[in-house]
């Protein structure tokens, strides 16, 4: 069974990183920060496998944290997006 | 080829990357990400050392764990301070860089 | 019981990651920021539910599976909020490409 | 074992080309985005580095405080990014260091591969000493008790930090309130947020810094999750910063070094050294020490990202 876990959170792991493609090609920052999303909930599906897989469960604590940073994160990312309130922008 | 020097190689490539950074990119925003990056990868070496020194029951030596907490608290707290300085000097000369030629004289920076 | 309790464990785990998987695949593929924001919140609802619940039979106790609840359930609710927020900025930026 | 190896290999590269491409990128906002990225990737490199300590730290403050503070400054930097990216060094230059930075990554990796084996450590007599500090979590141990001055010395780098952060600012503002005053908008997403996630948030703090005792987890990282929820309140305009002249806040600031330095003097009478604990109150005395620094760590990381005081100090 840990084996299957640990199987599984190499899956999802790969399959998230993948999408970080999307932080290279972009076109807006909003479809660079989607993959950044994307990227933490599938890392606190990895955490919660490891934790499972492993016998790690101060895991499912730091799945906990990444789950309240990656909400602030975003939330100052949309703070610091361009927009029209942004003199400087050039619309993209 | 166990997983600690995995890591281990990752951490130094890291550093690699990071050092680089900060010596290529004009920006001061830009070096101080990549100087962040090269601590994470000093981090990542504490790290492999401790796993390395896993005894008495204890899954890896608590006490470069520990350094390394202390050490993520500071570059946070240097981090901060580079960004207020870089903040504080775009307000005054309207600029993000700083002259590597000789300074222009104070105050003629359009 | 045990065997059918793993069973359910690698189902549930499966069929979260293939959630993933399609979650990347239509954030990669999709052709505008709103529809890939779509594929996204797949991923949070779905993959990390169906994770979460494939591992209940493994948790340690009572408090141990409520944890992997609250996990979820915190997800989904800042999850939902995020897209909001992403949304808005997509459509504040313009439709692009 | 094989599998163990496989995923450890896969998660090690995406940390590297996610590294790599915060490094490459053009665009400043895309590489904090980036960097974002690579401080939750590094949290799984420290779980499976057997430190869920480190692992706690690092998502808390490496990617989450340091990319918030790396955002907003993006965000306010966007007029002279274009200026900035016109100086970029030539192509001969970008060869030389980059030759020069990859011997030294192969210099690092090679001393590092060629440790001597067994591995030095001081494993066991960390958790031969556990026992008398009545904690379970080895690195708490060392971070208040076995190593307790860096730690002190830790909390005055951050106030010096943070004292550092508030001198810049201009003669006439000095004393006043940082950041920006934000008005928060009803239908606005980022209000239901910053209402949403504090409560969690908090919760979440104060359990990490309770377990910080036997299990992972400490001051550190409940601060640094106080702190987050501060400033999410702060940049949904639902609460304003406090002028940083007030006394209550100067009191919060340096309430933990200072109890923390007070019990370590009263080490020397009663436990004979420095920062020494009676052993039968040694585990009280810790979590005391423990729950005014989590206080102090929350408002100096908090206050670290606000930065220094841009609008006037109120009429007294």
């Amino acid at each position: 069974m840990a084996e299957f876990l640990l199987a599984a959170a190499g899956f999802v792991l790969l399959t998230v990183a993948l999408g970080l493609a999307r932080i290279l090609v972009g076109p807006a920052t909003v479809d660079r920060m989607m993959a950044a999303q994307l990227l933490g909930t599938g890392g606190i599906a990895v955490l919660l496998l490891l934790a499972a897989a492993t016998g790690l469960s101060a895991a499912v604590d730091v799945a906990l944290t990444l789950a309240v940073v990656a909400a602030f994160a975003s939330a100052a990312f949309v703070k610091g997006a361009p927009g029209p309130d942004d003199p400087a922008t050039d619309k993209a | 080829m166990s997983a600690t020097i995995l890591f281990a190689l990752g951490g130094s490539a890291l550093v690699g990357l990071g050092l680089y950074g900060v010596i290529i990119h004009p920006e001061p925003l830009r070096k101080i990400l990549a100087f962040n990056l090269l601590g994470s990868g000093v981090f990542l070496l504490f790290g492999v050392v401790a796993r390395r020194g896993a005894a008495a029951g204890l899954a890896a030596d608590p006490v470069p764990q520990a350094i390394v907490i202390t050490g993520i608290i500071v570059a946070f707290a240097a981090t901060a301070l580079a960004v207020a300085l870089l903040l504080r000097l775009f307000e005054e000369t309207g600029r993000a860089t700083l002259p590597t030629d000789p300074p222009p004289a104070a105050g003629a920076e359009p | 019981m045990s065997l059918a309790l793993d069973i359910f464990t690698v189902l549930a785990v499966s069929a979260g990651a293939f959630f993933f998987l399609a979650g990347t695949v239509g954030l990669l593929r999709f052709p505008d920021a709103l529809t890939r924001l779509h594929a996204l919140t797949k991923a949070d609802n779905l993959g990390l539910g169906l994770v979460v619940l494939g591992l209940l039979p493994l948790a340690d106790g009572a408090l141990g599976a409520l944890k992997l609840i609250v996990v979820w359930l915190f997800v989904l609710l800042a999850g939902a909020t995020v897209s909001q927020l992403l949304a808005r900025v997509a459509q504040r930026v313009g439709p692009s490409r | 074992m094989i599998i163990a190896w496989t995923f450890d290999a896969i998660l090690a590269i995406i940390v590297l080309a996610v590294a790599g491409w915060t490094i490459a990128a053009r665009d400043t906002f895309a590489a904090v985005i980036g960097f974002v990225a690579y401080g939750l990737l590094l949290a799984l490199v420290w779980v499976r580095l057997a430190a869920p300590d480190v692992a706690l730290t690092e998502a808390a403050i490496g990617g989450g405080m340091t990319g918030v503070l790396l955002l907003v400054a993006v965000a306010r930097l966007r007029a002279a990014q274009a200026a900035a990216a016109a100086e970029t060094p030539g192509a001969a230059l970008r060869l030389v260091a980059g030759g020069g930075c990859a011997v030294i990554a192969a210099a690092l990796a090679a001393s590092v591969l060629l440790l001597s084996d067994p591995a030095p450590t001081l494993a066991p007599a960390a958790a031969a000493n556990l026992p008398q500090t009545g904690l379970g979590n080895p690195i708490t141990g060392v971070l208040l008790a076995y190593r307790a001055l860096d730690t002190l010395l830790e909390k005055v780098v951050l106030l010096l930090a943070l004292l550092g952060v508030w001198s810049l600012a201009p003669d006439r503002l000095w004393g006043g309130l940082p950041g920006l005053k934000r008005h928060a908008r009803g239908d606005d997403p980022l209000v239901f947020l910053a209402r949403l996630l504090p409560p969690v948030g908090i919760v979440i703090g104060v359990y990490l810094l309770w377990v910080g005792a036997d299990d992972p987890g400490g001051a550190f990282q409940g601060g640094a999750i106080l702190a987050a929820m501060w400033i999410l309140a702060l940049m949904a305009g639902l609460i304003d910063a406090p002028p940083v002249s007030r006394r209550w806040l100067r009191l919060v600031l340096v309430a933990g070094p200072v109890v923390f330095f007070a019990i370590g003097l009263a080490g020397f009478p009663l436990a004979g050294a420095f920062l020494a604990y009676p052993e039968a109150y040694a585990k009280p005395l810790i979590i005391i020490i423990e729950v005014v620094l989590t206080l102090s760590i929350a408002a100096i990381l908090g206050l670290l990202v606000a930065g220094p005081p841009e609008r006037a100090p109120p009429p007294p």
